[in-house]
């Protein structure tokens, strides 16, 4: 065993440990639900009838997450042997993040990280 | 940003917890930003000035109480001011000194409130509390003064209802001792602070002139620069005789604001300290005048005294025909009362120039181009007061 | 301190110069100590020139606009605008009144004064009385679909019925608590 | 006997949870199919015995990619039409055909059950680690590239006119 | 015991349903999800290849085709949502060719 | 019996004993942040509700499971369910691969003092954690209702910003102890802790622990006074308190791994058990986050996202280089 | 040093941590109010037990929301007596008014009953027997 | 078997009651006056959170609106909406003259009285009401609770 069907045996008992508290809840509570009950909630005022359309900058935001994610899943199997791998491993990993950097100036300069 | 956004209309309020009350703003966001907003006030609009024509002049202070609940005080001075100037009397000046020691009094604690919601608005919670810890103590002061926690009805035609207490002095005395250090701590847990800094700093802002335009008054107007305060422009209750600066500040934002309000309680402890070491010694209540009821002892005992107790408590005062404008400083800005006299114990008209009201309209103007969250912190800045503002 | 009349006289004789016939009368009532403001009334017809007029004042800019009100006076014309007007250099404030009739539009003085935005608003709430080229005139302190003006002198003060389809709804069976009939123990 | 019922499980889910993706009607939905399948790919992978590979997994596509596409539906919008017409059960058709074709041809390949086994250097990130540092250096570094790229492209892509 | 036909009939069963998806659905940011399906299968065959040869280089090209997923499904959504902002839709019938 | 049953069984025995102690834990933790932070503000906090309001939490609980449970109108029925599960499912999953104390040897066998004993342990926790969001990200989009969206968006442009820098900062004690094993990062400090060699790495961690456990300063997505409730606003009863246990739990993931990476773990002088010091150093971290709740105010998203862009990102990820470049050269700074 | 900002408010917190809570526990300690406090009203009677108020009806005139009602009694010879006596507690503004202008001190204001809550808004209404007990109507709360 | 089983339920019920009169959230509801002694009730010199109540901006999650303050025809819908999303089981406390009976405000715009509105259960009078008045407010409506049992909430 090497630990991970454990963490699949807890995923399951989470689960049914949850959801069970939920239904349960659902069940023992009092239900009394009417038209305006069900309403959204919108600080007691006619609720205004309009699509929230978000900012594009947080999707660049999303992107540079990817990448930079990415970036450490790959400096991980140098970090759990960084010293083993030596100089030529750590050159390596220097140039991967200077590419990546670069990528991040070039965002930076576009103005993707400006919130103003 | 390139790609134009469509945009998102939200409501904030009436029931929200950070718009104050019950004011309404609707929002129209573009991202997180906003767009325009429009405040919808009138959640709270009782009918204060249908009242007070259908009321007689005394009867309409318990009334004022209620236009700006956090600082009472200072509402029914700044009534009571007018009907004299209307009646041409003037208040004793043990009455004055005790009136311009409640309403400093009241400055700080609406400025307390104040401190204390735009601070939980932002977050800090703990400025909440610490606020409204050393407002009870003010409110106890008004209490035993005046016999109520925060209506208080004290000033009265003429002067004030009561003396001040046995041990009022004292305890005030404590008071402003104790202030210092606590205003200290909120300016240690606010002022330099980073993120209060980052969330106040060229916010909302209100550029000289726009204030002008918009006629915002009090804090707000000093916040943008403009040195105006109505206790100095034009004193009433012997406001000339005290000693105090008019705090300024050019930053005409969030911040800006903050500090002038901060600085604003400073200035008031000067004021209470100086009325303190003045106040002056005889009556709080004309009592000759054909306007004031006597006092109980009279009325319990001469005849005279009585007739004219009943008089004037059922029909009210003959008051000049005339039309009177008076204004005092309140904490939010500048109070003022028009009043329309058609010579009986009613007012015909009576306009209330409600400082908050007038604060509220330059809103969407300091909110433009404001992100959602600096919503609540131009509110917080704003300072304003429901009942004050919808009347 | 400057003395007051000389002031207020020299801004009462610049507009009189301006438009002649604009000014109807001019009240320095003194009551009690302070009083030391102004009061001219205008014809309606001159109103926004006089109020433009004494914006642009050369010796101090009325700048700053108190507020605006309305009186009902139960006469003819019926009601009668009221302007406060301050400069905050001079400290100085003067009142312009200017009787409008009823049913005739009135130009609004918000381009000059933003101030007016709510105060016209709440005189249309109040009174009903209509401004010209204000730029959102609606209701404010009353729902939109209020009837009557309750500021009037004719209105009750307890008001004319309201009715509201979300209020009259009766409250969902199992759901009024009868808390005005039970009494508890 | 477990493992059996385990990836018997992990199939049904994968495949009910694709399905769902791919005939969803609300793309909101479908992200969240999308991420669940994620989610079980990675334990199928964690019976493959490459762990590290199954948190690569969540990270990357549940983490990163789910939201990329969380964000470009809040910046489109919610609702997918399914039609289905012919043109589409064609593209069914295709689909059945070439995986019996495929599972007809799995027939000649070996069968292999124990990948219980050990790569050199120990732990899954090691091993890989040793690997990704001598064989791979040179796609390593062209994956840094090709990211940059990526970046470049969507900056481009997203940020074009007017953005000062 | 499970042997590898299993995991590579259940991973070609998978890349046939997001074959499947691509080619019927016309919204892109579907067919980019359904992308990710048929690349997940793809690169889980390659982890069960090295499972078979007991070579490491399967799952270095899972983790290569990770990344590329990653970049490519960047640049995709960001063209599907220049694309949105132009004509409102993601519809790939409506984009036949990417000029205005 | 057996191996493979008592495997099953010590596995279950942890399992429960995790799930009591996190619940505990939720329990706890809200009876102590009332009270810690009443003092702080020189009240009482929780008093009538048994002994000093101890039982407060328990009649919280109480409570909602009796509440009326309402989906609005319009809502994703799908959504509206699963995301309580899955943001609480997925915090306790977080602390599945966190180790109480050393291995130790009962019965004749070696049992880890975590659920699950992971190799990767560390990337493990990080994945889970990041997870964590969905639930608060479909709780948002479930309902067309408009702060939970707009709490939703920033919910996730939080995550995706700290969530980069924590496991960022983490690398560098990855680094340092050769390891992804929680219990080889902790062993590997048993002559110093890590904290000393990365003191940098240790302030990102911090402040992205607040972020990601949406703490004050950094309580963006619920935050109350300008968003109502955020991404819980429509959600009653069981499912509400569902998210403050997702909340919590993720507060004791979070602070524990902060211990393993930085604080030694469990290492300390032996007049007390391991676990213990574990507890206490951790128990550090919970009061710092009562503490800051008490004193600061909070961030408008957009300051947020620039101290994660523009100054954290590039130190830590600097950081990372000079570690790296430390454990190479040997400078006189390592070891 | 760093952070000093934010460390000087961390210091303020921690400060009040030890201090004593300023906290009244209400219903087991209780803050008493001044005596000016204005609560609960009740009438006032002479040493021997009569009733002070004469039916003038200054206070209802002078009520400012006009909760004051009294119907004189008038007794068979012509005089007035005291009759009845109605306070509406559920409106009323607490200004003290009715006890101001009150020339005989027949209508007073407890200055500590604050404790009055009803469940039914009819029983806030009260009459000239409920006015005469100065002390709770409703019982104080158990504890 | 059947007194058994009515002894779990009123053993339930109990728990259940005690749970629920143990921690009552209210809304923020303030509308005049009375907030700011809402809030002074909720600071530290009376700290409502000795009773476990804490206050909520959402409807959905609290079981108790204090109406604290003038409720006027305009604001009555949005009391009204509010009330009626919250769960159940609710409560409504009326605090203070103006909600009460509609106070010193018999005028066109003001709601006379909130219980023609909503259903009240405990009516708090004071103008405003001290913080003490309202937590024996909140006592009374502890006590109610109690009294009315809870499984037929």
């Amino acid at each position: 065993m090497n630990g991970y069907a454990e963490v699949m045996v807890a995923f399951l008992l989470f689960s049914v440990i949850f959801a069970g508290m939920l239904v349960m809840s659902k069940m023992l509570a009092p239900k009394n639900p009417y038209k305006e009950k069900l309403d959204l909630y919108e600080c007691g005022s006619p609720i205004l009838k309009s699509e929230y359309m978000m900012d594009i900058k947080y999707y660049l935001l999303a992107i540079m997450f990817t990448l930079f994610d990415i970036e450490i899943l790959f400096i991980i199997p140098w970090s759990v042997h960084a010293r083993a791998l030596g100089t030529i491993g750590f050159a390596e990993i220097v140039v991967f993040v200077i590419l990546l950097f670069a990528g991040y100036i070039y965002a930076y300069l576009k103005g993707a990280l400006k919130w103003q | 940003m390139s790609i134009e956004s469509r945009e998102m209309l939200i409501n904030m309020g009436p029931q929200h917890p950070s718009t104050h009350g019950v004011l309404r703003i609707i929002l129209k966001l573009n991202g997180e930003k906003i767009a325009a907003s429009e405040p919808d006030v009138g959640y709270l609009h009782r009918g204060f000035e249908k009242l007070a024509e259908n009321m007689l002049y005394h009867q309409f202070i318990p009334y004022t109480d209620r236009l700006d609940y956090i600082a009472s005080m200072n509402n029914n001075q700044s009534y009571v001011i007018a009907v004299e100037k209307l009646l041409g009397i003037e208040a004793p000046p043990r009455a004055q000194a005790i009136r311009v020691i409640m309403s400093e009094l009241g400055r700080i604690s609406s400025h307390l409130v104040w401190l204390a919601t735009h601070a939980l608005d932002i977050g800090a919670m703990t400025v909440f509390l610490y606020c409204f810890r050393e407002r009870e103590t003010i409110i106890d002061l008004f209490e035993e003064t005046s016999g109520n926690r925060l209506n208080y009805n004290y000033s009265r035609i003429g002067g004030v209802a009561f003396d001040l207490p046995e041990g009022f002095k004292d305890n005030l005395r404590k008071f402003l001792d104790i202030f210092p250090e606590k205003l200290g701590e909120y300016h240690r847990l606010l002022t330099k602070n980073r993120i209060w800094m980052s969330r106040t700093k060229g916010v909302g802002i209100l550029t000289r002139e726009q204030a002008i335009n918009w006629g915002v008054s009090g804090p707000v107007l000093r916040g943008s620069g403009v040195k105006w305060d109505i206790r100095k422009a034009f004193p009433y209750d012997g406001y000339e005789n005290y000693d105090f600066d008019i705090p300024t500040d050019d930053a005409c934002d969030v911040y800006g604001r903050y500090l002038v309000r901060m600085e604003e309680m400073r200035q008031s402890r000067r004021i209470l300290q100086q009325a303190l070491k003045h106040l002056p010694d005889g009556k709080v209540i004309l009592e000759d005048s054909p306007y004031v009821s006597p006092s109980k002892e009279k009325i319990m005992t001469e005849n005279f005294s009585l007739m004219k107790h009943m008089v004037l408590t059922i029909k009210g005062m003959h008051t000049p025909i005339a039309t009177l404008y008076s204004a005092t400083e309140n904490p939010k800005g500048e109070l003022g009362f028009y009043i329309v006299a058609d010579g009986s114990g009613k007012p015909y008209k009576l306009k209330i120039r409600a400082p908050s009201f007038i604060n509220i309209s330059a809103m969407p103007t300091m909110l433009r181009g404001n992100y959602l969250a600096d919503v609540i912190a131009v509110i917080g800045s704003l300072d304003f007061v429901f009942g004050e503002s919808d009347r | 301190m400057p003395d007051t009349g000389n002031v207020m006289a020299r801004t009462v004789e610049y507009l009189r110069k301006l438009y002649p016939s604009a000014i109807t009368e001019v009240e320095r009532l003194r009551l009690g100590r302070v009083r030391r403001d102004w009061t001219i009334s205008v014809k309606q017809f001159y109103a926004y020139r006089i109020l433009k007029a004494l914006k642009d004042y050369p010796e101090g800019n009325y700048d700053f606009l108190v507020f605006a009100t309305a009186v009902d006076t139960q006469k003819d014309p019926r009601f009668k605008l009221v302007y406060l007007i301050r400069s905050i250099k001079m400290a100085r404030q003067i009142t312009v009144e200017v009787p409008v009739a009823d049913d005739l539009p009135v130009q609004s003085v918000y381009e000059l004064w933003h101030a007016a935005d709510f105060d016209e608003r709440e005189i249309y709430d109040m009174y009903g009385i209509v401004f010209n080229g204000h730029p959102n005139f609606k209701r404010i302190l009353m729902p939109e679909d209020w009837d009557g003006f309750p500021l009037r002198k004719d209105y009750p003060l307890k008001g004319n019925q309201f009715s509201n389809t979300y209020l009259d709804r009766k409250l969902p069976k199992g759901q009024l608590k009868q808390s005005k009939h039970v009494r508890m123990p | 006997m477990s493992s059996g019922i385990l990836f018997y499980l992990l199939a049904f889910l994968l495949i009910g949870s694709s399905l769902m993706v791919v005939f969803s009607k609300d793309i909101y939905r479908a992200s969240f199919w999308l991420i669940g399948f994620f989610l079980i790919f990675a334990g199928l992978l964690f019976t493959l015995h490459a762990p590290f590979l199954a948190l690569a997994e969540i990270i990357i596509y549940s983490g990163a990619i789910g939201v990329m596409i969380i964000f470009a539906v809040m910046l489109t919008g919610k609702y997918a039409p399914l039609e289905l017409n012919g043109y589409s059960f064609v593209g069914i058709l295709i689909a059945v055909v070439f995986v019996t074709e495929l599972v007809l041809v799995i027939k000649q390949v070996p069968e292999f059950t124990n990948f219980a086994f050990a790569f050199v250097g120990g732990s899954n990130a090691r091993a890989i680690g040793i690997s990704l540092f001598s064989e791979y250096l040179l796609p390593f570094e062209i994956i840094a590239i090709l990211l940059l790229v990526a970046l470049f492209g969507a900056v481009v892509l997203t940020m074009k006119r007017g953005s000062r | 015991m499970i042997s590898s036909t299993y995991y590579i009939i259940l991973l070609l069963i998978l890349l046939a349903i997001g074959a499947m998806g691509v080619i019927i659905r016309k919204n892109f940011i579907i067919i980019l999800m359904s992308l990710e399906i048929m690349l997940n299968a793809a690169s889980g065959l390659f982890v069960v290849g090295s499972g078979i040869t007991g070579n490491i280089s399967g799952q270095m090209f899972f983790l290569f085709v990770a990344a590329v997923a990653a970049a490519e499904t960047a640049v995709g959504l960001a063209i599907a949502i220049v694309i949105y902002r132009r004509k409102s839709s993601v519809d790939t019938d409506k984009f036949r060719s990417l000029k205005r | 019996m057996s191996s493979e049953t008592i495997g099953a069984l010590i596995f279950l025995v942890k399992f429960l004993l995790l799930f009591v102690v996190i619940t505990v834990f939720v329990l706890i933790a809200t009876w102590y942040e009332r009270k810690v932070i009443g003092h702080m503000q020189q009240r009482i906090g929780p008093k009538r509700v048994g002994w000093h309001g101890l039982l407060q939490p328990v009649a919280d609980m109480i409570k909602a499971f009796f509440k009326e449970d309402s989906i609005p109108r319009g809502a994703d029925k799908l959504f509206f369910w699963a995301a309580p599960i899955i943001g609480t499912v997925f915090a306790m999953m977080a602390a599945v691969a966190i180790p109480f104390g050393p291995p130790v040897v009962l019965f004749g066998r070696v049992i880890t003092l975590n659920v699950a004993h992971l190799s990767s342990g560390a990337l493990y926790v990080l994945a889970m954690l990041s997870l964590v969001s969905f639930g608060a990200i479909f709780a948002g989009l479930s309902t067309k209702s408009k702060y939970p969206i707009i709490s939703a968006q920033r919910e996730v442009a939080q995550v995706i910003s700290y969530e980069l820098i924590l496991s960022a900062a983490l690398l560098n004690s990855v680094i340092m102890a050769g390891s992804l094993d929680l219990t080889k990062i902790v062993e590997a400090q048993s002559h110093l802790w890590f904290i000393f060699y990365q003191p940098v790495a240790f302030v990102c961690f911090l402040i992205s622990m607040f972020a990601v456990s949406g703490r004050v300063p950094f309580d963006l997505p619920e935050a109350e006074n300008e968003l109502v409730a955020g991404f819980m606003t429509e959600f009653t009863g069981m499912k509400f308190s569902l998210f403050y246990f997702a909340q919590y739990a993720v507060i004791f993931t979070v602070s524990m791994l902060a211990v393993i990476l930085f604080f030694g773990g469990w290492l300390g002088p032996s007049f007390l058990p391991p676990v213990v010091w574990l507890f206490i150093k951790w128990a550090f971290f919970i009061f710092l986050y009562t503490w800051s709740w008490a004193t600061f105010p909070r961030y408008r998203y957009d300051q947020l996202m620039k101290i994660s862009w523009k100054i954290l990102l590039p130190i830590v990820i600097v950081n990372i280089l000079w570690t790296g470049f430390a454990l190479q050269f040997g400078l006189p700074y390592l070891h | 040093m760093l952070f000093k900002d934010l460390r000087k408010g961390l210091a303020v917190t921690i400060g009040y941590l030890f201090r004593r809570p300023v906290t009244v526990q209400y219903p087991t300690e209780k803050l008493i109010p001044p005596e000016r406090s204005r609560w609960r009203h009740y009438l006032g009677v002479f040493p021997e037990g009569k009733i002070r108020c004469i039916d003038c009806g200054l206070c209802e005139r002078v009520c400012p929301p006009k909760v004051i009602k009294i119907i004189p009694e008038i007794r068979e010879d012509g005089t007035k007596a005291s009759g009845e006596y109605e306070i509406d507690l559920g409106r009323c503004m607490y200004c003290g008014f009715c006890v101001e202008v009150c020339p005989e001190l027949a209508i007073l204001m407890s200055s500590d009953n604050y404790e009055f809550s009803e469940y039914n808004r009819d029983r806030l209404i009260y009459q000239k027997e409920a006015l005469l007990q100065s002390g709770s109507l409703s019982g104080g709360n158990d504890e | 078997m059947a007194v058994e089983n009515a002894f779990i339920t009123t053993k339930l019920d109990k728990l259940v009651s005690w749970g629920r009169r143990s921690s009552l959230w209210p809304m923020t509801f303030g509308l005049a006056c009375c907030a700011i002694e809402m809030m002074s009730t909720g600071a530290s010199r009376f700290d409502l959170d000795r009773f476990g109540i804490i206050f909520r901006a959402s409807p959905r999650h609290s079981d108790v609106i204090i109406i604290a303050g003038t409720l006027t025809k305009k604001m009555a819908v949005a009391a009204r909406k509010v009330y009626d999303q919250m769960p159940n089981p609710k409560w409504v406390i009326s605090m203070g003259s103006c909600s009460n009976t509609g106070g010193p405000y018999d005028t066109y715009s003001v709601v006379q009285g909130v219980d023609t509105i909503i259903p009240v259960d405990v009516y708090v009078p004071g103008c405003p009401p001290s913080p003490q008045g309202l937590m024996y407010g909140i006592l009374q409506l502890q006590k109610k609770i109690k009294e009315e049992g809870s499984l037929n909430a």
